[in-house]
């Protein structure tokens, strides 16, 4: 079940340049299903007036606590940023469709590969398969040294390959440079529009998913801000919805 | 004893407050959240004769207190909508407003036509003012006399009471209100978006992919409210309004303007939650303000009255 | 080199900023906080042959990320204008865009004939489009054969470049700005504010003495952008683009619209600082986008360009 | 000069229902002429757009302090009231003409009349009058009990009469009830227009100063949305503004 919430902020913390590491203390923690799953943010009441799409980067159930990871980037998130520990935000989750874990056992090898803010989703996701006994692979991809987070985080639960664009920390080049040399059973990925399709069309012989990103209105699926095709689709009207079919989709799933 | 139900032409209504067409879907992703059957009424998405796949994305852009649209009427087609989507709702008590919408003129007649057979649609709301369709759409809603020729065709073929939406991407909008209501319309419903447009600051062009869109939310309010206080003196048919409301205060507003029930937009976009939360404490405001029924606010803005002994703001 | 000169039909700017009409009075409250000669020009309140009071208070309200205003063209009058206000302005570095007002086609030509001989008035501007005047004014700008023979009947009388500033309550904004560039307009300023209304809770009358007033800021940004977007392709004379502009981000997107310069209306209020603040922030945004120089970026929403190298964002 | 200054939060505090005391550390304190000048406060980027108008209720120069009292009202004072100390907030002041206190001498009556939320600006006014070596007496008037702010403030500087509509506090009635049987040689008052009407037409024939309150747009002169008509004006056209002629009139100089 979809909640709203108004939750207290109990840590918010600039991990990079521009980017925010915000804890909240949530009941709609219960309600989470899969790692991938994002929350909706309103940070004022009418400028900006859309809610923002934040992911979820890991949660903990019983101390009732959801992190976040998220760039300070226009309105939204400058506003975001300013808020502080001990304040309340609104939160609507969680939302959509995550990662599936089910499809990998445990012993296999998953590669998880992310791209600037589309890093964070993974970190939960890396935990929960290494707690299901699945080797993980990290392939971390980010602009420039000073923009790098996590990965000594991402190190605890596995090999982690960080790659700049600039070569100013880490392999110089894209992430699709390092995968080419990596073995893995399932790919799991989030990140940048041109990465995706990148990766899509390299692996689209391995079992992959990949997390989108789309302009929402509503969210929850009422709006069709957030519609994507379907490849061969004849009749040309079908869809899916990022907020609520996604925003993970099986490779082929829809059009990127 | 209701401080809110109203009755309009075609709708006996628990309270006037219901999501505007296009921002509520089939009604199918609110349901996770309340009970349908606490709004007055429903006006679901825009039908059309085959189904709509809509514009490319992206298809909303943020502006102002406000946001732009884009969607293009997508939608399941006639046939579903009165074969699935239509027969879901009737496990709700509310009644249906059922937006109508096309390219030509047989499009429009020809969903009016099935579409107001359908039991638990109560009304239809004529969409001629959508500004993000090519072709049709916004040339029905800025030419009187077209306007007016078009809700005739349809009020002949209609089951149920007409509503026609109106454009306010007009310079008269009296003018299209009076030519509607020749035209044998039942009630008004105003306003559709006003046309916008966001330019990518990096690229230089438009964030929508339709380049234009429509601009919805509290920024258009100030224009809904100035529209409907000139319809309403002008017309003798109720209007529902719309525009920007996103609590109990902006409802009676509009009605002050003149409305005689409102369409909740985008506001459910930001708070799944708005319409119960707005009908919970409508009833507490009118208090406030000294009213014992909502339909006494209707058109103060304009009307004659005496000091009232009840007023006790 | 400066990046930020523009050169228009009478105007040599030092830079395309500058305060909107009504927005500014005539410039002595601001030249408190700051040199004029920094603007690229002023856009000197609405002035019309006689003196006028205007309309009576309250004469603006606030809306969501807007305002409305009702004032009602007060001002001292021509002869006071040209004989005080003018000559006080002369000790800037600046020059002077005239707003030219009035109820009647002879009011606007004898206004006209006299302030475009004043040194420091380089350019007119044709207010045919403000909201809050009674007779005159609005009509003018709704009809494109009535704006277009006004504005020929002010161009054989002027004795500098005419601007006619255009209002965004039409239904086809570019056939007003055809007819008034048929008409001779060098060029259009866009746009002036639209026709809103709010209305008190506990009254439920209008909060605006005048009942409806001019929709101005943030809010309308986006219908702003639209409208220059369609008249810079439909014409060839140049826009002087303005409504919610408050950043040097927003004179940007309306360069990008079709803008070859822009007005600060609104924001003036909020920020005294606001002009000479866009102007200081502009060239590292120019530098950050990629550009040489502001001119380069005017229409790229709509014009074709090939891969620019020197684009740098 | 008119200052615009981010100014820190020193000192927010809820001093009776719904009105509060903002207490900033600004240098345009140094700029300040007279008691009864405002300050124009704005406490969002684009929602609520408009500054907001507040009488400035007390200053130490050599501090650089300032203190504002305000009612939680509408949007923007609902935005302020929800600031806290260390927060900084955006002035532009001081603006407009104050109280004149050259208008009395030392051992002179001056009666200081403020209605709700005009009471503000007549403490400083106050203050200043008292060291000065005049004898002030104040009438204070409020909705009902809970509204009664800074009575003991008033009383340190001199007779003070409060009145409450609902007669919960203080005397039941209007500050006209009271004002009727005292001797002064000077008035000054600040309050809802209703009360400054009603003060206007009984006491024309005292030396009368009256603070009045106009919406406004930019605050200091140049948009003439606070313009009031002059009386006896044959030519319709001449004007006062609120904002930069007031806020406070000598009585007739404006038609109220
Ligand atoms: C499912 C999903 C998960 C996301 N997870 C994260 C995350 O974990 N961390 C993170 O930093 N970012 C994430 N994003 C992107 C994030 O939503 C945008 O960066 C953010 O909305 C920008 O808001 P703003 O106020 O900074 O920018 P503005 O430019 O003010 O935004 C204007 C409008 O555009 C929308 N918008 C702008 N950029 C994007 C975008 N990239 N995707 C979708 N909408 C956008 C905003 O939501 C808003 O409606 C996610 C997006 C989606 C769709
Ligand atoms: C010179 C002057 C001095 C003032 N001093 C004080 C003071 O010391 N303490 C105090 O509590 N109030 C004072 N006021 C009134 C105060 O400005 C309003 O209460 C406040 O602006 C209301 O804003 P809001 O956001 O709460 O209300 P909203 O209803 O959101 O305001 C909407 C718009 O109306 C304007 N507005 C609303 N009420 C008034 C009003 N009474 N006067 C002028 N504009 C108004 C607002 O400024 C805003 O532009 C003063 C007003 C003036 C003109
Ligand atoms: C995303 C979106 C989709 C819409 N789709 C429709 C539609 O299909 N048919 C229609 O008549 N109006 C449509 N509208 C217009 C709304 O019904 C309403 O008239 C308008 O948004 C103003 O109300 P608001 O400000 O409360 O949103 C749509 C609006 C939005 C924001
Ligand atoms: C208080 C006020 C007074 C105005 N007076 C005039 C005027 O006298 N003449 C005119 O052409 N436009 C007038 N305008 C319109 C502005 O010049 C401008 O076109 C409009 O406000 C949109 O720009 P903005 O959003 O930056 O304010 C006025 C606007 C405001 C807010
Ligand atoms: S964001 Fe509304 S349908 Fe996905
Ligand atoms: S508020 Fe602008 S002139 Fe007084």
């Amino acid at each position: 079940m979809i909640q709203k919430e108004l939750c207290r902020i109990i840590g918010q913390r600039e991990i990079a340049a521009d980017i925010y590491e915000l804890t909240i203390k949530a009941n709609l923690v219960k309600e989470i299903s899969e790692p991938g799953q994002f929350v909706h943010i309103r940070v004022a009441k009418h400028d900006p007036l859309l809610r923002r799409p934040i992911s979820i980067s890991s949660y903990d159930k019983e101390a009732r606590q959801l992190k976040m990871i998220y760039r300070k980037e226009g309105k939204g998130t400058t506003l975001l940023a300013e808020m502080v520990e001990g304040m309340e935000v609104d939160i609507l989750g969680p939302l959509g469709n995550g990662f599936p874990i089910e499809e990998v056992s445990a012993g296999e090898t998953a590669l998880l590969v992310g791209g600037g803010i589309g890093v964070p989703p993974l970190y939960e996701l890396s935990k929960q398969l290494k707690a299901k006994g699945v080797k993980v692979i990290h392939v971390l991809g980010f602009q420039t040294k000073s923009a790098v987070f996590y990965e000594q985080e991402f190190l605890q639960n596995g090999e982690t390959f960080v790659t700049t664009v600039d070569g100013s920390y880490g392999f110089k080049g894209f992430v699709t440079d390092i995968m080419k040399d990596l073995q893995f059973d399932i790919l799991y990925t989030c990140g940048p529009t041109p990465m995706l399709r990148a990766i899509e069309q390299k692996y689209s012989n391995k079992k992959l998913f990949l997390s989108l990103e789309e302009r929402m209105g509503c969210g929850v699926g009422a709006c069709f801000a957030c519609v994507c095709k379907r490849p061969n689709d004849l009749s040309g009207v079908s869809y899916k919805k990022v907020c609520s079919d996604g925003p993970v989709f099986r490779a082929g799933e829809v059009f990127i | 004893m209701s401080k809110l139900n109203i009755e309009l032409p075609g709708l006996k209504l628990k309270n006037p407050i219901m999501p505007a067409s296009g921002c509520f879907g089939f009604g199918r992703e609110y349901s996770q959240f309340y009970d349908l059957s606490l709004l007055g009424a429903i006006m679901i998405k825009a039908t059309t004769v085959e189904p709509r796949f809509g514009n490319p994305t992206p298809r909303v852009a943020e502006t102002a207190a406000g946001m732009l649209n884009a969607i293009g009427l997508q939608n399941p087609g006639l046939e579903k909508v009165v074969g699935e989507e239509l027969p879901w709702l009737s496990q709700y008590d509310v009644p249906i407003i059922a937006n109508v919408a096309g390219s030509v003129e047989e499009d429009y007649v020809a969903v009016a036509r099935e579409i107001s057979k359908v039991p638990n649609v109560h009304a239809l709301e004529l969409n001629i003012s959508c500004p993000n369709v090519k072709h049709g759409g916004i040339t029905f809603g800025t030419i009187p006399e077209v306007a007016k020729q078009l809700t005739w065709k349809v009020k002949e073929v209609s089951d149920v009471p007409v509503y026609v939406k109106l454009s306010p991407n007009v310079t008269n909008i009296v003018e299209m209100a009076k030519a509607v209501e020749d035209g044998g319309a039942d009630g008004l419903t105003m306003i559709n978006t006003l046309v916008g447009m966001r330019l990518d600051m990096k690229t230089g062009k438009p964030i929508l992919a339709n380049r234009t869109g429509g601009l919805s939310g509290p920024a258009v309010k100030p224009v809904a409210i100035r529209m409907i206080y000139e319809v309403s003196q002008a017309v003798s048919i109720p209007i529902i309004g719309m525009g920007g409301i996103s609590s109990a205060e902006d409802v009676i507003e509009f009605f002050y303007a003149g409305a005689s029930a409102v369409a909740v937009g985008t506001a459910n976009f930001v708070d799944p939650f708005v319409c119960p939360d707005i009908i919970e404490k409508l009833p507490a405001l009118l208090d406030r303000l000294g009213f014992e029924h909502i339909s006494e606010c209707q058109g103060r803005s304009w009307k004659e009255h005496g000091q009232r002994t009840y007023h006790r703001a």
